[in-house]
Protein backbone atom coordinates (compact mmCIF):
# COMPACT_ATOMS: atom_id res chain seq x y z
CA UNK A 1 0.00 0.00 0.00
CA UNK A 2 1.04 3.29 -0.27
CA UNK A 3 1.13 5.88 2.90
CA UNK A 4 1.75 10.03 3.19
CA UNK A 5 4.06 9.94 6.69
CA UNK A 6 4.50 13.84 7.68
CA UNK A 7 7.58 14.87 9.16
CA UNK A 8 8.16 17.63 12.28
CA UNK A 9 11.38 19.06 13.93
CA UNK A 10 14.35 17.25 12.91
CA UNK A 11 12.52 14.79 11.17
CA UNK A 12 11.69 17.33 8.50
CA UNK A 13 15.65 17.91 7.98
CA UNK A 14 16.26 14.50 7.79
CA UNK A 15 14.03 13.70 5.03
CA UNK A 16 14.47 17.56 3.95
CA UNK A 17 10.39 17.58 2.95
CA UNK A 18 7.22 17.85 5.21
CA UNK A 19 6.10 14.53 4.22
CA UNK A 20 7.21 11.56 2.30
CA UNK A 21 5.15 8.75 -0.26
CA UNK A 22 6.31 5.47 1.16
CA UNK A 23 5.47 1.92 -0.70
CA UNK A 24 5.04 -0.40 2.43
CA UNK A 25 3.58 -3.73 2.59
CA UNK A 26 -0.42 -4.30 3.49
CA UNK A 27 -0.89 -3.80 7.27
CA UNK A 28 2.74 -2.99 8.31
CA UNK A 29 3.42 -2.10 12.09
CA UNK A 30 4.85 0.93 13.12
CA UNK A 31 8.39 -1.06 14.32
CA UNK A 32 8.33 -2.25 10.67
CA UNK A 33 7.60 1.36 9.63
CA UNK A 34 10.17 2.74 11.67
CA UNK A 35 12.73 0.13 10.66
CA UNK A 36 12.16 0.89 6.69
CA UNK A 37 12.96 4.76 7.33
CA UNK A 38 15.93 3.96 9.18
CA UNK A 39 17.16 2.42 6.19
CA UNK A 40 15.93 5.07 3.79
CA UNK A 41 17.21 8.01 6.15
CA UNK A 42 20.26 6.61 8.52
CA UNK A 43 20.37 9.52 9.92
CA UNK A 44 16.99 8.35 12.00
CA UNK A 45 19.05 5.98 14.03
CA UNK A 46 21.09 8.70 15.72
CA UNK A 47 18.16 9.86 17.17
CA UNK A 48 17.35 9.74 20.93
CA UNK A 49 13.91 8.32 20.68
CA UNK A 50 12.08 8.07 17.29
CA UNK A 51 7.93 7.55 17.96
CA UNK A 52 5.39 7.71 14.95
CA UNK A 53 1.92 9.15 16.00
CA UNK A 54 -1.11 7.57 13.89
CA UNK A 55 -4.34 10.09 14.01
CA UNK A 56 -2.96 12.41 16.52
CA UNK A 57 -2.03 9.87 18.93
CA UNK A 58 0.90 8.10 20.35
CA UNK A 59 0.38 4.41 19.58
CA UNK A 60 2.99 1.19 20.43
CA UNK A 61 5.48 -0.13 18.07
CA UNK A 62 2.66 -3.39 17.37
CA UNK A 63 0.05 -1.26 15.86
CA UNK A 64 -0.67 -2.41 12.08
CA UNK A 65 -1.26 1.20 9.81
CA UNK A 66 -3.73 1.63 7.12
CA UNK A 67 -3.90 3.76 4.23
CA UNK A 68 -6.14 6.56 5.41
CA UNK A 69 -4.29 6.68 8.45
CA UNK A 70 -2.31 10.09 9.69
CA UNK A 71 1.27 9.08 10.15
CA UNK A 72 3.87 11.27 11.50
CA UNK A 73 7.24 11.16 12.37
CA UNK A 74 7.95 12.38 15.72
CA UNK A 75 11.32 12.95 17.01
CA UNK A 76 11.93 13.37 20.39
CA UNK A 77 9.86 16.19 21.55
CA UNK A 78 11.40 19.55 23.05
CA UNK A 79 8.64 21.88 24.00
CA UNK A 80 8.00 24.15 26.73
CA UNK B 1 -12.69 23.70 33.36
CA UNK B 2 -9.89 23.71 31.49
CA UNK B 3 -8.33 26.23 28.49
CA UNK B 4 -5.41 24.86 26.28
CA UNK B 5 -4.11 27.79 23.99
CA UNK B 6 -1.40 27.16 21.16
CA UNK B 7 -0.28 29.87 19.36
CA UNK B 8 2.07 32.14 17.38
CA UNK B 9 1.38 35.33 19.51
CA UNK B 10 2.70 36.96 22.71
CA UNK B 11 1.01 34.46 25.79
CA UNK B 12 -0.44 36.72 28.22
CA UNK B 13 0.28 35.10 31.76
CA UNK B 14 -2.41 37.33 33.00
CA UNK B 15 -4.90 35.45 30.65
CA UNK B 16 -4.24 32.63 32.74
CA UNK B 17 -4.13 33.97 35.88
CA UNK B 18 -7.78 35.51 35.25
CA UNK B 19 -8.96 31.71 33.87
CA UNK B 20 -7.97 30.03 36.91
CA UNK B 21 -9.63 32.66 39.59
CA UNK B 22 -12.07 30.75 41.68
CA UNK B 23 -13.67 31.08 44.47
CA UNK B 24 -13.35 28.02 45.86
CA UNK B 25 -9.63 27.93 45.35
CA UNK B 26 -7.65 29.30 47.82
CA UNK B 27 -4.03 29.27 46.14
CA UNK B 28 -2.93 28.95 42.20
CA UNK B 29 0.58 28.07 41.40
CA UNK B 30 1.77 29.22 37.74
CA UNK B 31 4.89 27.91 35.93
CA UNK B 32 6.19 30.11 33.52
CA UNK B 33 8.85 29.18 31.23
CA UNK B 34 11.00 31.68 29.05
CA UNK B 35 13.63 32.06 26.16
CA UNK B 36 16.97 31.95 28.24
CA UNK B 37 19.93 33.83 26.79
CA UNK B 38 22.11 30.89 26.84
CA UNK B 39 22.73 27.01 26.85
CA UNK B 40 25.59 25.67 28.57
CA UNK B 41 27.23 29.16 27.91
CA UNK B 42 26.66 29.36 24.57
CA UNK B 43 24.50 32.85 23.65
CA UNK B 44 21.23 32.24 22.10
CA UNK B 45 20.08 34.63 19.43
CA UNK B 46 16.53 33.51 19.14
CA UNK B 47 14.13 29.84 19.19
CA UNK B 48 11.81 28.19 17.14
CA UNK B 49 9.24 26.34 17.89
CA UNK B 50 7.19 24.24 15.68
CA UNK B 51 4.13 21.98 17.00
CA UNK B 52 2.09 19.11 15.30
CA UNK B 53 -0.71 21.43 16.24
CA UNK B 54 -3.83 18.75 16.66
CA UNK B 55 -1.82 16.12 18.64
CA UNK B 56 -0.05 18.71 21.10
CA UNK B 57 -3.63 20.10 21.43
CA UNK B 58 -5.09 17.16 22.40
CA UNK B 59 -1.70 16.06 24.37
CA UNK B 60 -1.79 19.43 26.54
CA UNK B 61 -5.80 18.76 27.60
CA UNK B 62 -4.39 14.80 28.27
CA UNK B 63 -2.48 16.69 30.73
CA UNK B 64 -4.75 19.35 32.19
CA UNK B 65 -7.33 16.19 32.78
CA UNK B 66 -4.72 13.98 34.71
CA UNK B 67 -3.76 17.33 36.66
CA UNK B 68 -7.37 17.94 37.66
CA UNK B 69 -8.22 14.50 38.54
CA UNK B 70 -5.04 13.84 40.52
CA UNK B 71 -4.91 16.99 42.42
CA UNK B 72 -8.67 17.57 42.54
CA UNK B 73 -7.60 21.10 40.29
CA UNK B 74 -10.26 23.27 39.95
CA UNK B 75 -8.92 24.64 36.82
CA UNK B 76 -5.92 24.26 34.77
CA UNK B 77 -4.62 26.14 31.71
CA UNK B 78 -2.21 25.61 29.56
CA UNK B 79 -0.67 27.81 26.77
CA UNK B 80 2.06 27.55 24.32
CA UNK B 81 3.87 29.51 22.23
CA UNK B 82 4.48 28.68 18.12
CA UNK B 83 7.01 30.24 15.65
CA UNK B 84 9.89 32.84 16.45
CA UNK B 85 10.38 33.57 20.12
CA UNK B 86 13.19 36.17 21.03
CA UNK B 87 15.42 36.26 24.40
CA UNK B 88 12.90 36.38 27.15
CA UNK B 89 9.57 35.29 25.34
CA UNK B 90 7.46 33.41 26.90
CA UNK B 91 7.30 30.00 25.73
CA UNK B 92 4.92 28.38 28.13
CA UNK B 93 2.37 29.02 30.97
CA UNK B 94 0.69 26.94 33.11
CA UNK B 95 -1.43 27.57 36.08
CA UNK B 96 -3.31 25.23 38.29
CA UNK B 97 -5.81 26.32 41.27
CA UNK B 98 -6.39 23.86 43.96
CA UNK B 99 -8.36 24.17 47.06
CA UNK B 100 -4.89 23.81 48.94
CA UNK B 101 -1.74 25.27 47.81
CA UNK B 102 0.77 21.50 48.05
CA UNK B 103 -1.08 20.32 45.38
CA UNK B 104 -0.98 23.47 43.24
CA UNK B 105 2.55 23.29 43.07
CA UNK B 106 2.10 19.82 43.08
CA UNK B 107 0.10 19.57 40.26
CA UNK B 108 1.86 21.92 38.12
CA UNK B 109 5.59 20.60 38.19
CA UNK B 110 3.61 17.53 37.26
CA UNK B 111 2.16 19.15 34.24
CA UNK B 112 5.33 21.17 32.85
CA UNK B 113 7.46 17.84 33.70
CA UNK B 114 4.52 15.46 31.19
CA UNK B 115 4.13 18.53 28.54
CA UNK B 116 8.33 18.38 27.99
CA UNK B 117 8.05 14.73 27.43
CA UNK B 118 4.83 13.85 25.87
CA UNK B 119 3.64 17.10 23.94
CA UNK B 120 4.93 16.99 20.32
CA UNK B 121 6.11 20.38 20.13
CA UNK B 122 9.95 21.13 18.71
CA UNK B 123 12.85 23.85 19.68
CA UNK B 124 15.40 25.17 17.56
CA UNK B 125 18.13 27.14 19.30
CA UNK B 126 20.11 29.22 16.58
CA UNK B 127 23.32 30.62 17.43
CA UNK B 128 25.89 32.77 16.09
CA UNK B 129 27.59 30.16 13.77
CA UNK B 130 24.43 27.38 13.65
CA UNK B 131 21.55 25.90 14.43
CA UNK B 132 20.32 22.63 16.64
CA UNK B 133 16.95 21.17 17.42
CA UNK B 134 16.87 20.76 21.17
CA UNK B 135 17.14 16.91 22.47
CA UNK B 136 17.30 15.20 19.40
CA UNK B 137 20.50 13.52 19.90
CA UNK B 138 21.46 11.83 22.93
CA UNK C 1 17.28 41.49 43.64
CA UNK C 2 14.49 41.32 45.68
CA UNK C 3 11.08 42.85 45.81
CA UNK C 4 9.25 42.87 49.29
CA UNK C 5 5.72 45.05 49.30
CA UNK C 6 3.36 45.03 51.92
CA UNK C 7 0.36 47.36 51.05
CA UNK C 8 -3.16 47.99 51.54
CA UNK C 9 -3.97 48.14 47.53
CA UNK C 10 -4.73 45.56 45.22
CA UNK C 11 -1.73 43.04 43.92
CA UNK C 12 -0.75 42.66 40.76
CA UNK C 13 0.56 39.32 39.66
CA UNK C 14 1.88 41.00 36.85
CA UNK C 15 4.14 43.34 38.56
CA UNK C 16 5.94 40.23 40.52
CA UNK C 17 6.01 38.51 37.09
CA UNK C 18 7.78 41.98 35.58
CA UNK C 19 10.22 41.96 38.49
CA UNK C 20 11.50 38.64 38.32
CA UNK C 21 11.41 38.42 34.57
CA UNK C 22 14.84 37.99 33.53
CA UNK C 23 17.50 36.61 30.81
CA UNK C 24 19.05 34.31 32.87
CA UNK C 25 16.30 32.56 34.26
CA UNK C 26 14.58 29.88 32.36
CA UNK C 27 11.60 29.60 34.50
CA UNK C 28 9.46 31.24 36.96
CA UNK C 29 7.52 29.82 39.55
CA UNK C 30 4.58 31.96 41.17
CA UNK C 31 2.33 31.59 43.97
CA UNK C 32 -1.09 33.46 44.11
CA UNK C 33 -2.77 32.60 47.60
CA UNK C 34 -6.51 34.49 47.30
CA UNK C 35 -8.99 34.79 49.57
CA UNK C 36 -11.28 31.25 50.06
CA UNK C 37 -15.41 31.36 49.72
CA UNK C 38 -15.29 29.50 52.82
CA UNK C 39 -13.70 27.64 55.37
CA UNK C 40 -14.31 24.02 56.44
CA UNK C 41 -17.98 24.68 55.00
CA UNK C 42 -18.58 28.15 56.50
CA UNK C 43 -19.36 30.50 54.48
CA UNK C 44 -16.88 33.79 54.69
CA UNK C 45 -17.73 37.05 53.68
CA UNK C 46 -14.71 38.71 54.31
CA UNK C 47 -10.94 38.49 55.36
CA UNK C 48 -9.18 41.54 57.54
CA UNK C 49 -5.17 41.31 57.57
CA UNK C 50 -2.90 42.64 60.13
CA UNK C 51 0.42 42.95 60.48
CA UNK C 52 3.45 44.92 62.28
CA UNK C 53 4.66 45.82 59.31
CA UNK C 54 8.56 46.63 60.30
CA UNK C 55 8.63 43.11 60.60
CA UNK C 56 6.46 41.24 58.36
CA UNK C 57 8.97 43.45 55.68
CA UNK C 58 11.93 42.44 57.53
CA UNK C 59 10.82 38.63 57.69
CA UNK C 60 9.88 38.58 54.59
CA UNK C 61 13.34 40.02 53.18
CA UNK C 62 15.14 37.22 55.49
CA UNK C 63 12.49 34.98 53.06
CA UNK C 64 13.42 36.59 49.95
CA UNK C 65 17.75 35.99 50.88
CA UNK C 66 17.34 32.49 51.88
CA UNK C 67 15.29 31.46 48.78
CA UNK C 68 17.88 33.38 46.73
CA UNK C 69 20.92 31.54 48.47
CA UNK C 70 19.73 27.93 48.86
CA UNK C 71 18.58 27.85 45.07
CA UNK C 72 20.41 30.17 43.34
CA UNK C 73 17.61 32.06 42.61
CA UNK C 74 17.85 35.45 40.10
CA UNK C 75 15.45 37.45 41.57
CA UNK C 76 12.78 37.11 44.19
CA UNK C 77 9.26 39.38 44.47
CA UNK C 78 7.14 38.92 47.83
CA UNK C 79 3.86 41.25 47.98
CA UNK C 80 1.46 41.14 51.06
CA UNK C 81 -2.05 42.74 51.27
CA UNK C 82 -3.42 44.44 54.53
CA UNK C 83 -6.74 45.67 55.45
CA UNK C 84 -10.05 44.31 54.44
CA UNK C 85 -10.20 41.77 51.47
CA UNK C 86 -13.29 40.16 49.66
CA UNK C 87 -14.13 36.64 48.37
CA UNK C 88 -11.50 36.30 45.15
CA UNK C 89 -9.15 38.88 46.19
CA UNK C 90 -5.14 38.64 46.05
CA UNK C 91 -3.85 38.26 49.81
CA UNK C 92 0.32 36.95 48.70
CA UNK C 93 1.99 36.67 45.84
CA UNK C 94 5.44 34.81 45.74
CA UNK C 95 7.59 35.01 42.03
CA UNK C 96 10.82 33.24 42.20
CA UNK C 97 12.62 33.10 38.85
CA UNK C 98 15.62 30.65 38.99
CA UNK C 99 17.82 28.93 35.59
CA UNK C 100 16.18 25.42 36.53
CA UNK C 101 12.62 25.23 36.88
CA UNK C 102 12.58 22.56 39.86
CA UNK C 103 14.64 25.34 41.92
CA UNK C 104 12.05 27.40 40.94
CA UNK C 105 8.58 25.28 42.12
CA UNK C 106 10.63 24.51 45.47
CA UNK C 107 12.15 27.79 46.13
CA UNK C 108 8.27 29.08 45.97
CA UNK C 109 6.93 26.65 48.46
CA UNK C 110 9.64 26.60 50.99
CA UNK C 111 8.59 30.47 50.50
CA UNK C 112 5.34 30.17 51.07
CA UNK C 113 5.57 27.47 53.87
CA UNK C 114 8.09 30.00 55.61
CA UNK C 115 5.97 33.20 55.22
CA UNK C 116 2.78 31.41 57.08
CA UNK C 117 5.58 30.23 59.97
CA UNK C 118 7.52 33.62 60.52
CA UNK C 119 5.67 36.74 59.17
CA UNK C 120 3.80 38.64 62.13
CA UNK C 121 0.38 39.16 60.08
CA UNK C 122 -2.96 38.14 61.21
CA UNK C 123 -6.24 37.23 59.34
CA UNK C 124 -9.45 37.50 60.88
CA UNK C 125 -12.66 35.56 59.09
CA UNK C 126 -15.83 37.21 58.82
CA UNK C 127 -18.75 34.59 59.05
CA UNK C 128 -22.58 35.42 58.85
CA UNK C 129 -22.45 34.49 62.22
CA UNK C 130 -19.10 36.11 64.41
CA UNK C 131 -15.36 36.18 63.18
CA UNK C 132 -12.54 34.21 64.04
CA UNK C 133 -8.51 35.08 64.06
CA UNK C 134 -7.14 32.38 62.18
CA UNK C 135 -5.32 29.73 63.84
CA UNK C 136 -4.96 31.18 66.94
CA UNK C 137 -6.33 28.38 69.08
CA UNK C 138 -5.21 24.63 68.70
CA UNK D 1 10.99 48.94 85.40
CA UNK D 2 8.25 50.43 82.92
CA UNK D 3 7.81 49.10 79.43
CA UNK D 4 5.11 49.38 77.04
CA UNK D 5 4.00 46.96 74.96
CA UNK D 6 2.11 46.42 71.60
CA UNK D 7 -0.41 43.47 70.73
CA UNK D 8 -1.63 42.71 67.22
CA UNK D 9 -4.34 40.08 65.89
CA UNK D 10 -6.00 38.20 68.88
CA UNK D 11 -3.68 39.29 71.54
CA UNK D 12 -5.23 42.98 70.99
CA UNK D 13 -8.52 41.76 71.43
CA UNK D 14 -7.34 39.78 74.53
CA UNK D 15 -5.33 43.20 76.35
CA UNK D 16 -8.73 44.79 74.75
CA UNK D 17 -6.17 47.55 73.48
CA UNK D 18 -3.35 47.77 70.42
CA UNK D 19 -0.82 48.48 73.85
CA UNK D 20 -0.36 48.04 77.13
CA UNK D 21 1.99 49.66 80.03
CA UNK D 22 3.58 47.50 82.30
CA UNK D 23 5.53 47.65 85.87
CA UNK D 24 8.30 44.71 85.51
CA UNK D 25 11.18 44.22 87.77
CA UNK D 26 14.28 45.31 85.82
CA UNK D 27 16.27 42.88 83.22
CA UNK D 28 13.03 40.68 83.17
CA UNK D 29 13.22 37.94 80.51
CA UNK D 30 10.82 37.00 78.05
CA UNK D 31 10.04 33.94 79.74
CA UNK D 32 9.15 36.10 82.73
CA UNK D 33 7.21 38.69 80.49
CA UNK D 34 5.03 35.79 79.06
CA UNK D 35 4.27 34.68 83.20
CA UNK D 36 3.09 37.82 83.83
CA UNK D 37 1.15 38.61 80.88
CA UNK D 38 -0.32 35.51 81.49
CA UNK D 39 -1.16 36.13 84.94
CA UNK D 40 -3.06 39.44 84.15
CA UNK D 41 -4.81 37.77 81.27
CA UNK D 42 -5.41 34.06 80.94
CA UNK D 43 -6.77 34.06 77.78
CA UNK D 44 -3.30 34.27 76.35
CA UNK D 45 -3.01 30.53 78.10
CA UNK D 46 -5.22 29.39 75.55
CA UNK D 47 -3.39 30.79 72.37
CA UNK D 48 -1.50 28.25 70.11
CA UNK D 49 1.78 30.22 71.17
CA UNK D 50 2.96 33.35 71.99
CA UNK D 51 6.32 35.17 70.85
CA UNK D 52 7.29 38.33 72.10
CA UNK D 53 9.25 40.33 69.29
CA UNK D 54 11.80 42.72 70.50
CA UNK D 55 12.94 45.71 68.02
CA UNK D 56 10.98 43.66 65.44
CA UNK D 57 12.94 40.48 65.48
CA UNK D 58 12.16 37.03 67.26
CA UNK D 59 14.26 36.17 70.42
CA UNK D 60 14.03 33.70 72.64
CA UNK D 61 12.60 32.96 76.22
CA UNK D 62 16.34 33.74 77.88
CA UNK D 63 16.41 37.13 76.14
CA UNK D 64 16.53 39.91 78.74
CA UNK D 65 14.53 43.29 78.10
CA UNK D 66 15.07 46.70 78.49
CA UNK D 67 13.13 49.87 78.80
CA UNK D 68 13.69 51.24 75.68
CA UNK D 69 13.22 48.07 73.38
CA UNK D 70 10.07 48.12 71.68
CA UNK D 71 8.29 44.76 72.93
CA UNK D 72 5.57 43.07 70.93
CA UNK D 73 2.70 40.83 71.60
CA UNK D 74 2.83 38.11 68.69
CA UNK D 75 0.07 35.61 69.07
CA UNK D 76 -0.18 32.47 66.47
CA UNK D 77 0.45 34.11 62.53
CA UNK D 78 -2.06 33.57 59.59
CA UNK D 79 -0.59 35.73 56.96
CA UNK D 80 -0.80 34.40 53.30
Amino acid sequence: MKIQVLAFGIAKDIIKDRALEMEVKDGISIVALKAQLCELYPDFEQLRSLNIAVNADYQNDDFILSEKDEIVILPPVSGG
Amino acid sequence: MIDIQLKDQTLLPQDCIDFVACPKAGGSSLFIGTVRDNTKGKQVLRLEFEAYAPMAVSEMKKIAIQVKEKWQAEKVAIHHRTGTLAIGDIAVIIAVATPHRKAAFEACAFAIDTLKETVPIWKKEIFEDGEVWVAAHP
